[in-house]
C-alpha cells in the first residue's frame, strides 16, 4: 500500500509539473496566475498522499497551510496584475 | 473489511489521480484562459475530493478524517473564489493580457 | 523505495527548473510567480527531509508572505521604465563559471560526509522530558536556544523600525502604503470574509499543537499576518496608522513577556531564560501565544511597507 | 544515493543559481529575488545536515531545523527592508536602478 500511495503522489506531482510548464510557458499573465492555484490543489493532494504513505499525520497540517497560502498568493497576483491604485492615491484624489 | 477499505483507497485515489491528468491535459490543450480555468476547477473538486475520499479509511481516527474533509472543503471553496477572481482579471485585461 | 526516489527526483528536477526560470524570466512579474511556486514546492521538499516544522514555515513565508511583498513592489516598479542594460556575455560566462564552482564545492561537501556525523538530537531528547514539551524543535527554540528566539523577535522589530524610518518626514506615524482594491469586488470581499475565520482557527491550532507536534508561534503568526493583509487588501478594514498605541502595544507584547519570563528565570531558576522546574510548559505556551500575536502584527506591517500618508486628524 | 544527498545536491545547485542571478541581473528587485533563492539553497543544505544527523527516533537533528526556521523569518525581515529601500530609491530618483553613470539618472524632479 505504501508504494501505491507513493506512486500516486509521484503521478500527481508529474501531472502538476507538466501543468506548471504549460501554464508558465504561455505569455499571458492571467495564465501565470493559475500556477499558484494549480500547485495549491496539487500540493494538497501530494501532501495528504505522503502523510498516508509515511504515517506522519503532521503532514496533513502542511497541506492545510499550503491550501491557505496558495489562495493568499493568488489574491496577491490578481491584486498586482489589475491596475488598482494605492490607498494614498485614493484618498488624495477621491476622498 | 480491510480488503474492502484497501480496494476503496486504490480505486478512489486512482480516479483522483486521473482527474489530475485530465486537468493537465486541459491546461495543455484548451485554447483560451477561461476554458483552461474550467479544467483547473475540475482538479480542485474531483481530483482532491477523490484522493481525500480514498484516504479516509486510513485517516488517524475521526478527528483525522474530519481534518481531511475540511481541507478538501477549504481547497474547494478557496479554489472556486480564486478562479472567479482570475476570470475577472481575464475579463478586465482580455485573454492575452 | 524505488518509487519514493522517483518522487524525489521529479521534485528536485521541478524545483531546479522553477528556480532557474525565476532567474531567467524576462518579466519581473513572471519571475515572482515562479518564486511563489518555488516556495510552495520547497515546502514539499522539506517534508521529504522529515522537517515538517520547516515545511510549515517555508509554505507560509516563502510561498505566501514573500510573494505578497514582492508583488506589492513590482506593481509600483512597473510604472517606472526599467533599464535594458544587460550584463555582457563574457561577464555572464565568468559569473556562471564561478557560481558553478561554488555549487561544485557545496556538492562535494555533501557527497563526502564526515566520518562521524555530529548530532545534538540525543541531547535534545534526553532533556526534552523535563520541559514537558513533545516537539523537539519547539524545545530547541524555547528552551535550549531561547536567547536566539528572543533576539530574532528583536530583529523583526528592528527591521520594522528600519522600514518605517524610510518614510518621508511628513508621513511619520501615518498610514502604510499597502496597495488595496479601490473598487469593492464582491468575489474578493467574500473570500476576505470566508478565509480569515478559517485562518484564525488554523493559527490558534498551530500555536496550540506547537508544543507537542510541528507548528508553533512562527507559523501561527504568519497565518495571522496573511489573514490581516487579506482583510485590508479587500478593503474591509482600513490600514491602521503606525502611530496607534494599540498597534505598538501588540508589537512588543510578545518580546516583553518573553523577556520578563527570562528575567524572572534569573531569580527563580538561577539563569536568564531558564524556567522554574514544573512550570516550563505553561510558561512556554504563554510566551508562544503572546509571540504569535506580535509576530503576526510585525510580519503584516513589514509587508504593508513604510507609511506614506499622514494620519488623518 | 539516498534522498537526503539528492536534496543536498539540489540545494547546492540552487545556491549557485541564486548567486548567478544576484551577480548578473541588473534590476535590484531581481537581485533581491535571486538572493532569496540563494538563501533557500543554503537552508536546504542545512536541512540535509539535519536529516543526516537523525538519531533518537527523530527524523532529523532538531537544532539545525530550529535554526533554519529562525533563518527563514529573518530572511523575510531582510527582504522587506530591502524592498522598502528599493521603493524609496524609486521615489527619490524616479528610477529603480543603482547605476550612477546613467545619464537619465541625473534628474531628481520626483523627490
Amino acid at each position: 500500500m505504501t508504494s501505491f500511495l507513493f506512486g500516486a503522489a509521484g503521478f500527481v506531482l508529474t501531472t502538476v509539473a507538466l501543468g506548471l510548464v504549460a501554464v508558465l510557458r504561455r505569455p499571458a499573465e492571467v495564465d501565470h496566475m493559475m500556477a499558484a492555484q494549480l500547485l495549491g490543489t496539487g500540493g494538497v493532494a501530494i501532501l495528504v498522499l505522503l502523510a498516508a504513505a509515511t504515517d506522519e499525520s503532521p503532514l496533513v497540517d502542511v497541506a492545510l497551510l499550503l491550501a491557505l497560502f496558495a489562495a493568499f498568493a493568488a489574491v496577491a497576483f490578481v491584486r498586482s496584475a489589475s491596475g488598482q491604485e494605492s490607498e494614498v492615491s485614493r484618498t488624495t484624489s477621491g476622498g | 473489511m480491510n480488503l474492502a477499505f484497501d480496494i476503496l483507497t486504490v480505486s478512489a485515489v486512482s480516479a483522483g489521480a486521473l482527474f489530475f491528468l485530465a486537468g493537465t491535459v486541459g491546461l495543455l490543450r484548451f485554447p483560451d484562459p477561461l476554458t483552461r480555468l474550467h479544467a483547473l476547477t475540475k482538479v480542485d473538486n474531483l481530483g482532491v475530493g477523490l484522493v481525500v475520499l480514498g484516504l479516509l479509511p486510513r485517516a488517524n481516527g475521526l478527528s483525522g478524517a474530519l481534518k481531511l474533509v475540511s481541507i478538501w472543503l477549504l481547497v474547494q471553496l478557496s479554489g472556486a473564489i480564486v478562479t472567479q477572481l482570475i476570470a475577472g482579471a481575464v475579463r478586465q485585461r482580455g485573454p492575452h493580457g | 523505495m524505488i518509487i519514493s526516489s522517483f518522487f524525489d527526483i521529479v521534485l528536485v528536477v521541478l524545483i531546479l527548473g522553477i528556480g532557474a526560470s525565476t532567474i531567467a524570466a524576462r518579466e519581473a512579474f513572471a519571475a515572482i510567480i515562479c518564486f511563489v511556486v518555488y516556495g510552495l514546492l520547497l515546502a514539499i521538499a522539506w517534508v521529504r527531509l522529515s522537517a515538517a516544522d520547516v515545511a510549515l514555515t517555508e509554505a507560509a513565508i516563502g510561498g505566501g508572505m514573500t510573494g505578497m511583498l514582492m508583488l506589492g513592489a513590482v506593481a509600483r516598479l512597473r510604472s517606472a521604465e526599467g533599464n535594458d542594460i544587460r550584463t555582457s556575455l563574457p561577464t555572464r560566462l565568468a559569473a556562471g563559471a564561478m557560481c558553478a564552482l561554488i555549487s561544485a564545492g557545496l556538492a562535494t561537501a555533501i557527497l563526502v560526509p564526515p566520518e562521524v556525523i555530529p548530532t545534538l538530537a540525543p541531547m535534545v531528547m534526553e532533556n526534552l522530558a523535563q520541559s514537558g514539551l513533545g516537539n523537539p524543535v519547539a524545545g530547541v527554540l524555547f528552551v535550549y536556544r531561547a536567547l536566539d528566539t528572543l533576539l530574532e523577535k528583536v530583529v523583526l522589530i528592528l527591521a520594522l523600525l528600519g522600514v518605517w524610518s524610510l518614510a518621508p518626514d511628513g508621513a511619520w506615524g501615518g498610514i502604510p502604503g499597502l496597495r488595496v482594491y479601490t473598487q469593492p469586488s464582491r468575489t474578493l470581499t467574500f473570500l476576505a470574509q470566508l478565509l480569515p475565520p478559517v485562518g484564525i482557527v488554523v493559527a490558534v491550532y498551530m500555536c496550540w499543537v506547537g508544543a507537542n507536534e510541528p507548528g508553533g508561534a512562527f507559523q501561527g503568526g504568519t497565518i495571522l499576518a496573511a489573514m490581516w493583509l487579506l482583510v485590508m487588501i479587500a478593503g474591509l478594514k482600513r490600514v491602521p496608522a503606525i502611530g496607534q498605541p494599540w498597534l505598538r502595544l501588540l508589537l512588543v507584547v510578545g518580546p516583553v513577556i518573553f523577556l520578563a519570563i527570562g528575567l524572572a528565570g534569573m531569580v527563580l531558576a538561577g539563569a536568564f531564560l531558564a524556567y522554574p522546574s514544573g512550570y516550563a510548559k505553561p510558561l512556554i505556551v504563554t510566551v508562544e501565544f503572546a509571540l504569535t500575536l506580535s509576530i503576526g502584527v510585525a510580519l503584516g506591517l513589514l509587508a504593508a511597507g513604510p507609511p506614506e500618508q499622514a494620519q488623518r486628524q | 544515493m539516498n534522498a537526503a544527498t539528492l536534496f543536498g545536491l539540489c540545494g547546492a545547485a540552487l545556491a549557485g543559481l541564486g548567486l548567478y542571478g544576484l551577480v548578473t541581473n541588473p534590476e535590484p528587485l531581481r537581485k533581491i529575488l535571486a538572493f532569496n533563492l540563494l538563501g533557500s539553497g543554503v537552508f536546504l543544505v542545512f536541512g540535509v545536515v539535519a536529516r543526516r544527523a537523525a538519531a533518537s527516533g527523530l527524523g532529523g537533528d532538531p537544532v539545525p531545523q530550529a535554526m533554519v526556521i529562525t533563518a527563514i523569518v529573518v530572511a523575510f525581515a531582510a527582504t522587506a527592508m530591502a524592498i522598502a529601500l528599493l521603493l524609496r530609491l524609486l521615489q527619490e530618483t524616479g528610477r529603480p536602478t543603482l547605476d550612477a553613470d546613467n545619464p537619465a539618472g541625473t534628474d531628481r524632479g520626483n523627490s
